[in-house]
Order: structure tokens, then C-alpha cells, then sequence
């Protein structure tokens, strides 16, 4: 990495380490990402990225290693079923300002489109409701789905689900987004509108971390890329970098695949 | 010096103490108590309770006595005290007047169980032989059950029940060959058109496991309230009125 | 058959020998009782719940204890203790403050008390259930958003839970509504305790037991179409497999 | 203060009223279970039919006490004796202890039919999907996915069912049997220690609801493994519940 | 499309019509793949992909329109809660030779992976169980995740769970399997590895269907193409024509963007 004076980061984690069982995922990993960056993490199927990422937001607590947001580092203690947060108010307050778009969607089975992408700005962040609708229809129709905001989750397409998923996310008006495979349903068309919206993002100065298999996103989009393999950061540096000059073999055989 | 008497009762054993609809309590004992509350210049209060509950009920001071056609029995006396008694007590047995209990021997006849043992005997011995094998019902925990349980167990199958009209119920079902009862509620019983067929067989039974009559329960370190039961009692004998309340509600003589 | 029907309808109207207004009078005991103590029940369950699925062993085996021991003995015991533990304790309490004699609980308080006591730990176990059934990646979205504590809870948990628990916490209805009347040991007139009163002063013991039965089946009517109601307003947005 | 000897008693008078008790459970929860299946079944997957059929049922045995049931059973049926004897069921009728067990099988029969419909609901229409993919359908679907998946889910509430049942055989003393409540409301009426005699029944009611709570909930943990938020080292044949 | 005198074709739809509430989503789509085709399916996000391999294997009962698998036509009756499958054990049947690959995955959650593989060949197929066994074993084995086999889907990544699911497909040894996006959730160089599968698939004289984003995949390994927009059969053909030389406005759109 370069070491320029450092400003702040606006997410950082150090020497993560994760087990399941006996399953070491992550082996010390550590990631830094300032305002407006947009850090692609590759890597390949069960090499940890998903989990990474949930250490972020402290969806999965790490064993050891340490997580910051904005300067602010979560305190964790170890107690007798091993670490947790010393302070959930303080995990809470963190969340707020950081949104996930998950693998799955996760949404909420019960509210409709509109609901579930006015619930974290109405209930959460305590936003007047006819401002959070109106923003919310707005969001809406800029991934394509403002047909769909008085459907129920399950009667949308997988597309249309990641869509409303991603717009949930935004909504919330994050500093840092984790956005785990947000392109991976759509077809190449919604995949440029994502990205275009994406970019646009990171002009507002919005951090992200994109958990992605699209060569095409991370090369394009993203100012950093970070390649996992087996739990450890096997590379990382721009874009030009990694795919112009990898040094791994993994991660040359990852992208000769590609 | 208690201003008011709580005097609990069953409220479900007609005629002796049963409600009406507007939930007001009658019967005998009713009346009984009144008159006896009258003569001891109290007020008086008269609730209803579970049977089941009436006497850890009285213990734990919910109320003051119990007039509710309690038997004077020795497991009883153990636990609370019971004034001079106010009414006798006589048991039979109730079966269908065609079945083969029709013509139990004794009819007509008053055994006195806490008579000549020898006579007693005698009375039962045949009585023993009809019922052997049969079912007999009886209201559980009561004298009479323990009737059953003295002189017919191994001999008969005892049943026991809740309440009266469930063991009337299962023997017009088909259920028990006979019933253990009270005298005055087998009276009750076969004055119901259902029982035309039936009728009190064998002899009537008084004293011995029925105890020394039906008195007024009381607690047993409340010997001020006893004195006073017993004196108005004793007086309400003498001047007749439990025999016309006896007459009246239970349509028989104490005499 | 008319003269039978007439007779019947004479023992259960409202005329001077009917049994009607003291039925319709215990019928409003029932109710009120089972309500409060339904309500009662629901805040016990959904605390003993909580104990229940937290990360921490002493609540967690407090609630395992709660659960045991009061969904294991008798109702008719828990009552029993509350009716007589119950008053001579307040006696006990009286007598410090120089009360004489003894201090009644009333019938009623006594009796919601332990269904509510009662009926909280089946709703614990019911609530527990349907919260295992909730999807763990709609919990987490949620927390990912920074929801916490009530709003959590008012936002998701419960509408998700609620969902899968309405024919369990129906079930505990039904159950606290039969269960009013084993309160009758108390003394206080509810229905069952009415029905059996009138049995036993009339000798009809048909008569009331049915009419207590079509009375309490008119109770569960009406509330098994409030809980339909809100169980097909919870169900909204769950897709159901092509047959 | 607390009379040893006397509960010492009362629980050497009551335990002969156990075997009838547990005999008693057993046989209205198994039979229960039997007939709680296809009414659940023909609720959700039934049709009008099937849904109207098992909505009566649950509305009459679920809505009314379980003593007015076992009352109007015993005593109510029993009125109509000729007609039992000419079908030849009057031996079975005449007896309370058949009488009790009809009873309690029919009521839990009820609640336990809207636990499994409830936990049928339940089942996630991706997973029944799937299977219907491959060729599945009618009982082995059932079987195979449905079954297990529901009944993981209907586990804890059906604990408290077997659980009340277990208690609701306590009234079956009001129609003469004397299993424990039935000895122990005898014991009352002859002692008058009402609450001495229901501790020591109640704590008889709470060591077997003990034992089968511990046995449901040893049960759940086993089949719940794939709701761990993690799989466990190994293989566990008997995971102890905390 | 050619008209050599057809083979029968190993599945085949006509005119299919579907509608959601008042949405209609498939407006008269036909589609026919013979033994050893791969079609694959593209089209934008809601345009009724899923839809459309759904109402194959009859998971959706279309409004009208017929299906055929191996020459069989699933006959539908219209009742009164709309059309129906007239024979259940006729869908049965046909469902034990198409198998599905879901957009969803779908596995079942209270089995391993392994039991979830050997289901359908155990209990729908009654094959002896350690055949059954051993085939999945080396099925799971050639997708690369041998090593869950005795751990329940949700302990697995997202792309572990994808390749549960096609292990799940392929052990049903289909004639016809429908794959819903076989690969949104696979990093390249696992694409690569599931494309090598199912083209040695293909060479079985298996046929595919296949709804996917992926256009390499399309132009490489498929031999028909077709692409959907809301509800139609906007274009058709193999992969050199539709490729090469589309002549919707929308295709055209459409791959510029990919
Ligand atoms: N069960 C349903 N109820 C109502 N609408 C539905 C249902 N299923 C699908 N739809 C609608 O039908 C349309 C087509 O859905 P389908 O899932 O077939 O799309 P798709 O082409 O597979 O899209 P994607 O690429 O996003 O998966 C969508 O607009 C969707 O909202
Ligand atoms: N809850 C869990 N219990 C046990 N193992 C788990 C759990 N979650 C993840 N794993 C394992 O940890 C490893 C990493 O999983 P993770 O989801 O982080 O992978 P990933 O890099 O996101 O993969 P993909 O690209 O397939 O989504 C996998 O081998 C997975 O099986
Ligand atoms: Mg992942
Ligand atoms: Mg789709």
C-alpha cells in the first residue's frame, strides 16, 4: 500500500480471523477504504469474501482482529462463548451508517417493495415518511422497479429482488456500502445501470466494498481490488495492477478462467 | 365477639342446601341456620364453596362454620371440632327394584353399625353374598364410601364420584349395580320419574362409619362460637322447629 | 318434543325460575377473567422468551426453570397455591400491619393471576418456536440497516414471529379460555361453576353442560375469526407452492 | 414447620395412581397424533372439504372445556345404552377408562392438528418446489421433505401438547379413575390438606413433564442442527441440552 | 427456424400463456429442443425467464398453451380455480425427467448435501442407496465441494450452494434439465468448470436449458439462442445469427450494454 499520510479511513479492519468449527475462513485479513474508494474483493467460491464482509458490520463476530468505522474502533470482548461486542448500542449506532446488500437479498417477506426500502429511513433513522416514500419511489425507479414498490418480495423476479435489495441499501443513506454480488442476477443491460449508479456513488464520495465476479465491474469501476484466496489477502492494489501485472499464480489461473 | 357468623355451605345437595337461579341459597340447613343465627343474636352470612374445599377453607379462616350436611366421623374430628348434632344420619342402598339386587334381604329394616358386632354380622353376611363381584357406587370420601370400604371391600368394586347425580347418572346408565347413599338424598333420588324402577333394597344402616349424626363444623380453638351453636341447637330441638324444617324440606320425621 | 324443547328453554331463559341472566352474568366473569389473563400471559411470554433465546445462561436457565416447572404441574395446583398460598401470605403481610384476622385475595385477581402465570409459559414455548421459524437473513438485513432493541423488535421480529406464532398463541387462547374454569375453586362464579351450581340445585346436569358447551363453542367462534383475520393479515407476502 | 411424615404418606398413597396416568397420556397422545395428521393434512391440503371438515372438528374440540367433553362423553353417551348395545360397542362405552381415553385422544387430537397445520404453513414453497422438480409428489413429498421439515418446526408446540395432556388426565378422576389427581382428591377430602396433597401431586405431574420436556427438547436439538449458527465439530450422537 | 422433418424433440412448448394478477408475463412463447441441444435463454430482468422454465415442468400451470416432454403432451383441464394438470401422476412422471436448477437454489434445509443429492435418485428413483451414494460423492467431487458434503446448506457459501444444487439436478440423471442461472453466484474460474460439465453433458445427448446472463457461455456452449422481452420470443436462432447479426432493436440494446 501506499503510504501517503493517511487520512482517515472511512472502514478499516485488521488481522481478521474467523473460524466455524474447525474451519479457519479468514486467516488475518485486513482492509482499509477511504471516502469515495470502491475496493472490489474477488476471489473464488468459499474463499471467505461473504464472511469478510460480515465481519464488517459485525453480522458475524471475528475471533480476533480488529474493526473501525470512521476512525471508530467496535470494542469486542471475549466472554465465556466467545467475543462479542462490548457495545451494542455503539454496534447499532455503527450499522446506521453502514448498509449491506446481501448475497441472498434478505428481504423482508412480510412489507412490501416500498416498505422495505422506507423501513430503515422511517423507523430506523426516524426520517418524516412522505420524504423517505418520495425519495424511496425515486430510488426505485432508478434500478427499474417502480412498477413493482406495492409488491410483495416473493412475487418478484430474482432481478427485480436484487434490485430492491440494492435499493434498500441505498436508501439508507450510508457512509460505507458492502455490497456482496450485486450484479449477480441481473442481465448485462441492468448490470451497466448498476454500475452507472454505483459510480455515481462513489462521486458523492460514498465508500464501497464490492464483493464481485464481474472482471468487467472491478476493472472499470472500482480504484481497488483485492483478491482472496483460502482466507488471506492474496493480492491487492489498483486495478492496473492486479489484472496487468498479477504476481500469484492463483490469481493469474482465477483470471485467465475469466 | 363476632357481629356476623359466616356460615359455608354447599349450595348443591338439594334439599338440604342448593341455589336458585338468582344465586340465592336455600334448604334446609338454610333455614336451620337462620333460626339458629336468630337465637344467638348474631348476624349471619351464608356462602358457597366446593365441597372439596370446605374445611381447609374453614381452617384458613374463610369463614366461621360449615352447615353443608357434614357427618360427624373421626378423621373429620382430627382436623375440626363439630357442635351437638342437628340432624341423624341413616345410609341404604339404591338398585334397580327388576335386577338381581331387587330382593336384597333386610328390607325395611335399621341396622345399627356401632351396635352388637355380632348382629352386625349377621345383617351383612347375606348382604355380602348379593353384592359380591358387583359394582357399588358411593360419593367419594364421604361415609358412605367409607361403608363400602369397611364392609364390602374385596368384595364388591367401588366406584366413587364427585357428586350425587353423577353416580345416579351411571347407574341408570348401567353402570353400578347399586348406591350407597345418604337416606334422605335416595328419598330425593327415586322421587324423579327416570327412577321409577328403582327403590331402597336391604336394611338402612345408622351409627358406626355414619358417625353421630350431621353437625355444624367449626374451628376446634373456636369453643365460644361451639358453646353457642350447641345451646341454639339444643333448643331449636326442644321447641320443635328442626323437626317442622325436617318435615318441610326433607319430607321425613327426625323423631 | 316441543313440550321438552319449551321446558329446556324455560330452564335457561330469562324468566323467574330461568337460568339465563345468572349464565349470561358468568359467561361476562369468563371472558373477563381468561382476557386479563391472556394479556397478563403474553407479557410473561414474551419476557420468558427473550430469557429463553438470549446468549446468557443464568436467564436462559431461569427460563427453562419458568417453563418447566409451570407448564409441568397442574393448573389446578398453580391455582390452588394462589388461593390459599395467596391469601395466607397477604394474611401474613396483614397481620404485620396489625389487620385482623384474614385477608381475602379477591376470587378474581387471584385467578387471572395464575393463568396469567400459567398461560405465560406456554406462550413462551410458542413464541420461541416461531421465532427459530423466522429467516435468519431477514433479522440480519435488519440489523445491517442498524435497527436494535424495540424497534427491531416492533418492526420485524414481530410481525415475522407473529406470523408463525398466531395459531400457537390462538391455540393458548382457547386454552385460557377452558382454563377460567378451573378458577371455580376460587368461588368465583364463572361459567363452568355456574352450569355445575345449576346442575346440582336442578338436577338437569344435560341441560347446563350443554349450554355451557354452546357457549363456550359461541366464544371460540368469534375469536377464532378475529385470529383468522389477523393470521391471513400476517400471512401477507408468503407465497405458497403450486399444488 | 413442613410435615415430612404426611407428605412421606401422600406420596406412598398416590404413586399406585401413576401407571394409570402415564398409560393414560400415552394412549390419547399416540392415538391423538393419528388422527391430528390427516386432519392437519386435509386442512391446508384438503380443499373446501377437507378444510371444512377439519375446521368443525378443531371448532368443537379445541372451543369447549375438556371436562364438559369428558362429561358429556361419559355421562351424555352414555344415556344411550340400547343403541351402544346394538352396535356392539357397548362393552367398550360402558367402561370409563375407554370412555377417558376417547375423550383426551379426541381433544388433543385438535390442538395438536392446528400445531401441524400451523408448521405446514410453515414449510418454506421453495424446498416443496424443488422436491416436486425431481418427480415428488403425494406421500413421499410428504415423507420425504414436508414431513420432516414441519415436524421440526411443530416440535415445540407439539411438546406442549403431549405436556398438557399429560396434565389433562388428571380429570379423567371425575369419572372414577384414580390415576393421581383422582387418589389425590381423595386424600383431600379425607385429610383436609388441600395444599400439602397438591404439592406433592403436583411435583409427581412435574417429574414426569420433566423427563419428557428433557426428552423433546434432547430431541430438538438433534434435528436442529441445520439451525446452529454453526455446524458442530463433529457428528454429535447425543448433544446434552443446556 | 430449419425445417428438416423433426425428430421428436425432448421438450417442447407451444404458445404459452401466463398471467399474474393482471400482469401478463408470458404472451404466447414457443420454445423446442431436441436430444443433445443447448438453448440457451436470454432476456432482461422480469421479461418471464423463469417463468417460462417453470411452466416446462409445470411448477407455474400455464393460462394456456401446451407442453410436451419426449413427445407426451401434459394435459391441462380448466377447473374452476383455473387451469390444472389433468393427471397428477402424469406431471410426476415427466417432473422425474426434467430436472431444475433454481434461480433460488432451494435446497432443503433439514438435509446434508450429500442426502440432498441422493434424494430424488433413493426415494423417487428407488436406486439402490450406495450406488446413489458413490455417484454423488463424484458428483460433488467434479464440482468442487467434496468437502461439505455431510454440512447443511446454510453453512455454505453462496456459490457452494449453487453447485449443490446442479450436483442435486444432474444425480436425477435427467433427460432435460432446466438451469435457472446456473452460475450468478460463481467466480470465472468455476464458471469455466461448470460449463466443462455441462458440455460434456451435452455430448450425453442431454438436453439443457439454460436461462443465464453469461454471454460467453451463450455463444460458446449452447447451440440455440433465444432471447425473451416482456413475455415474447423477441428472437431465435443459433448463436452465430442471434449474435452476429440481431435484428431486434431491443437485442441489439441489449448486448451492446454486456
Ligand atoms: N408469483 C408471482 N406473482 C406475481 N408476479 C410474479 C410472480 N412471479 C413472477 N412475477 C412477475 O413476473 C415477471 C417475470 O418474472 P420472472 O421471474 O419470470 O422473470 P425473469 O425473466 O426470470 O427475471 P430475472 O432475470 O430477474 O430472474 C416479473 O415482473 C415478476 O414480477
Ligand atoms: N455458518 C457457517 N458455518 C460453517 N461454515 C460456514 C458458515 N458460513 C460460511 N462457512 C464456510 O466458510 C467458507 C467461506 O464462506 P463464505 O460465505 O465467506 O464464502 P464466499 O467467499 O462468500 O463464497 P461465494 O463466492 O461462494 O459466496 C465456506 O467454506 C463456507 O462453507
Ligand atoms: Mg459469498
Ligand atoms: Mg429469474
Amino acid at each position: 500500500m501506499a503510504d501517503i499520510p493517511a487520512a482517515r479511513p472511512a472502514i478499516a479492519a485488521k488481522n481478521l480471523r474467523k473460524s466455524f468449527g474447525g474451519l479457519e475462513v479468514l486467516k488475518g485479513v485486513s482492509i482499509e477504504a477511504r471516502d469515495g474508494d470502491v475496493v472490489s474483493i474477488l476471489g473464488s467460491s468459499g474463499s471467505g469474501k461473504s464472511t469478510m464482509l460480515r465481519c464488517l458490520n459485525m453480522l458475524e463476530v471475528p475471533d480476533s482482529g480488529e474493526v473501525a468505522v470512521d476512525g471508530e474502533v467496535i470494542g469486542l470482548v471475549r466472554g465465556r462463548h466467545g467475543v462479542r461486542p462490548a457495545d451494542r448500542a455503539q454496534v447499532d449506532r455503527i450499522r446506521g451508517r453502514v448498509a449491506m446488500v446481501f448475497q441472498g437479498f434478505n428481504l423482508w417477506s412480510h412489507m412490501t417493495i416500498l416498505e422495505n426500502v422506507i423501513e430503515a429511513p422511517v423507523h430506523v433513522q426516524k426520517r418524516p415518511r412522505a420524504e423517505c416514500v418520495a425519495e424511496a419511489e425515486a430510488l426505485l425507479a432508478r434500478v427499474g422497479i417502480a412498477d413493482k414498490r406495492h409488491a410483495y418480495p416473493a412475487h418478484l423476479s430474482g432481478g427485480q429482488q436484487q434490485r430492491a435489495a440494492i435499493a434498500r441499501a441505498l436508501a439508507q443513506r450510508p457512509r460505507v456500502i458492502l455490497f456482496d454480488e450485486p450484479t449477480s442476477a441481473l442481465d448485462p443491460e441492468l448490470v451497466g445501470e448498476v454500475l452507472k449508479v454505483m459510480r455515481s456513488l462513489a462521486e458523492e464520495g460514498r465508500t464501497m466494498l464490492v464483493v464481485t465476479h464481474e472482471m468487467g465491474f472491478a476493472r472499470d469501476v472500482s480504484n481497488r481490488v483485492m483478491f482472496l484466496a483460502k482466507g488471506v489477502v492474496e493480492e491487492e492494489g489498483t486495478p492496473d495492477e492486479v489484472f496487468g501485472a498479477p504476481r500469484s499464480a492463483v490469481l493469474r489461473r482465477f483470471l485467465s478462467a475469466g | 365477639e363476632p357481629a356476623t357468623v359466616t356460615i359455608a355451605t354447599e349450595g348443591a345437595y338439594e334439599p338440604w342446601n342448593f341455589m336458585g337461579p338468582d344465586g340465592t341459597i336455600k334448604g334446609f340447613e338454610v333455614d336451620l341456620a337462620n333460626d339458629l343465627c336468630a337465637r344467638m343474636k348474631v348476624e349471619c352470612k351464608i356462602v358457597a364453596q366446593d365441597w372439596d374445599g370446605l374445611i381447609p377453607a374453614l381452617t384458613a379462616k374463610k369463614f366461621d362454620a360449615i352447615m353443608a350436611s357434614m357427618i360427624v366421623t373421626e378423621k373429620r374430628l382430627k382436623v375440626i371440632a363439630f357442635s351437638e348434632p342437628y340432624a341423624p344420619t341413616s345410609a341404604g342402598i339404591l338398585a334397580e327394584k327388576a335386577g338381581p339386587l331387587g330382593d336384597l334381604p333386610g328390607t325395611g329394616t335399621t341396622v345399627d353399625l356401632g351396635g352388637d358386632p355380632a348382629a352386625v354380622e349377621a345383617a351383612l353376611a347375606p348382604l355380602q353374598t348379593a353384592l359380591a363381584g358387583k359394582l357399588v357406587g358411593a360419593q367419594v370420601s364421604t361415609a358412605n364410601a367409607g361403608f363400602v370400604d369397611t364392609y364390602l371391600a374385596g368384595v364388591a368394586e367401588k366406584r366413587e364420584y364427585k357428586t350425587v347425580e353423577q353416580h345416579d347418572l351411571d347407574i341408570l346408565a348401567g353402570r353400578l349395580d347399586a348406591i350407597v347413599e345418604q337416606t334422605t338424598a335416595i328419598g330425593n333420588t327415586l322421587s324423579k320419574p327416570d327412577f321409577a324402577g328403582y327403590a331402597q333394597v336391604g336394611p338402612t344402616f345408622v351409627g358406626g362409619v355414619f358417625g353421630k349424626g350431621i353437625a355444624v363444623g367449626l374451628r376446634r380453638d373456636d369453643t365460644e362460637l361451639k358453646a353457642k351453636f350447641d345451646a341454639a341447637i339444643a333448643a331449636a330441638k326442644a321447641d320443635g322447629t328442626i323437626e317442622r324444617l325436617a318435615e318441610q324440606w326433607l319430607k321425613v320425621s327426625f323423631q | 318434543m316441543t313440550e321438552a324443547v319449551a321446558d329446556y328453554l324455560t330452564l335457561v331463559g330469562f324468566g323467574p325460575t330461568g337460568w339465563g341472566a345468572a349464565l349470561l352474568a358468568a359467561t361476562a366473569t369468563t371472558l373477563a377473567v381468561a382476557a386479563t389473563g391472556f394479556v397478563l400471559g403474553i407479557a410473561i411470554g414474551v419476557a420468558v422468551a427473550a430469557a429463553k433465546c438470549s446468549g446468557s445462561t443464568p436467564l436462559r436457565l431461569a427460563g427453562d426453570a419458568y417453563t418447566t416447572v409451570l407448564r409441568g404441574v397442574p393448573d389446578l395446583l398453580v391455582i390452588y397455591l394462589f388461593y390459599f398460598g395467596g391469601s395466607a401470605a397477604l394474611g401474613a403481610i396483614g397481620g404485620l400491619f396489625g389487620a385482623e384476622g384474614f385477608v381475602g385475595m379477591p376470587a378474581f385477581a387471584t385467578g387471572a393471576a395464575a393463568i396469567g402465570v400459567v398461560s405465560g409459559a406456554y406462550q413462551a414455548e410458542v413464541l420461541r418456536g416461531a421465532w427459530y421459524a423466522v429467516s435468519r437473513g431477514e433479522i440480519e438485513a435488519a440489523r445491517s440497516v442498524g435497527m436494535r432493541g424495540a424497534t427491531l423488535l416492533r418492526r420485524i421480529v414481530a410481525p415475522l414471529v407473529l406470523r408463525h406464532a398466531l395459531p400457537g398463541l390462538g391455540n393458548t387462547w382457547q386454552l385460557v379460555l377452558k382454563e377460567s374454569a378451573l378458577v371455580s375453586v376460587t368461588g368465583l362464579v364463572e361459567l363452568l361453576r355456574q352450569a355445575q351450581v345449576g346442575a346440582g340445585s336442578t338436577r338437569r346436569p344435560f341441560e347446563f353442560y350443554v349450554t355451557a358447551l354452546a357457549i363456550y363453542l359461541a366464544i371460540t367462534w368469534v375469536s377464532s375469526r378475529l385470529t383468522g383475520r389477523l393470521e391471513r393479515r400476517a400471512m401477507r407476502g408468503v407465497r405458497r407452492a403450486a399444488p | 414447620m413442613i410435615d415430612w411424615t404426611f407428605l412421606a404418606e401422600v406420596a406412598t398413597a398416590l404413586a399406585p395412581g401413576i401407571p394409570l396416568t402415564l398409560e393414560l397420556a400415552a394412549i390419547a397422545v399416540v392415538s391423538g397424533f393419528l388422527l391430528a395428521a390427516p386432519l392437519a393434512f386435509a386442512a391446508v391440503h384438503g380443499g373446501s372439504v377437507g378444510r371444512g371438515i377439519a375446521a368443525a372438528y378443531v371448532f368443537v374440540f379445541r372451543g369447549s372445556p375438556l371436562l364438559v367433553q369428558i362429561f358429556l362423553i361419559y355421562y351424555g353417551l352414555g344415556q344411550f345404552r340400547p343403541f351402544w348395545q346394538q352396535v356392539g360397542l357397548w362393552g367398550v362405552m360402558r367402561e370409563p377408562w375407554w370412555c377417558a381415553i376417547l375423550a383426551l385422544t379426541l381433544n388433543t387430537a385438535a390442538y395438536g392438528s392446528e400445531v401441524l397445520r400451523g408448521a405446514l404453513l410453515s414449510v418454506p414453497h421453495g424446498q416443496i418446489e424443488a422436491a416436486r422438480a425431481c418427480g415428488m409428489s403425494g406421500p413421499l413429498l410428504l415423507r420425504r421433505i414436508v414431513a420432516p421439515i414441519a415436524l421440526r418446526a411443530a416440535l415445540p408446540g407439539y411438546g406442549n401438547e403431549i405436556v398438557l395432556m399429560v396434565k389433562g388426565t388428571a380429570l379423567a378422576s371425575v369419572i372414577t379413575l384414580m390415576e393421581v389427581t383422582g387418589i389425590a382428591g381423595k386424600l383431600i377430602a379425607e385429610t383436609f390438606r388441600a395444599v400439602e396433597v397438591f404439592v406433592v401431586a403436583g411435583a409427581i405431574y412435574l417429574a414426569i413433564n420433566v423427563v419428557l420436556t428433557r426428552a423433546i427438547a434432547a430431541l430438538e436439538t438433534r434435528l436442529m442442527r441445520h439451525h446452529l449458527p454453526f455446524e458442530p465439530p463433529e457428528p454429535a450422537g447425543d448433544i446434552t441440552h443446556g
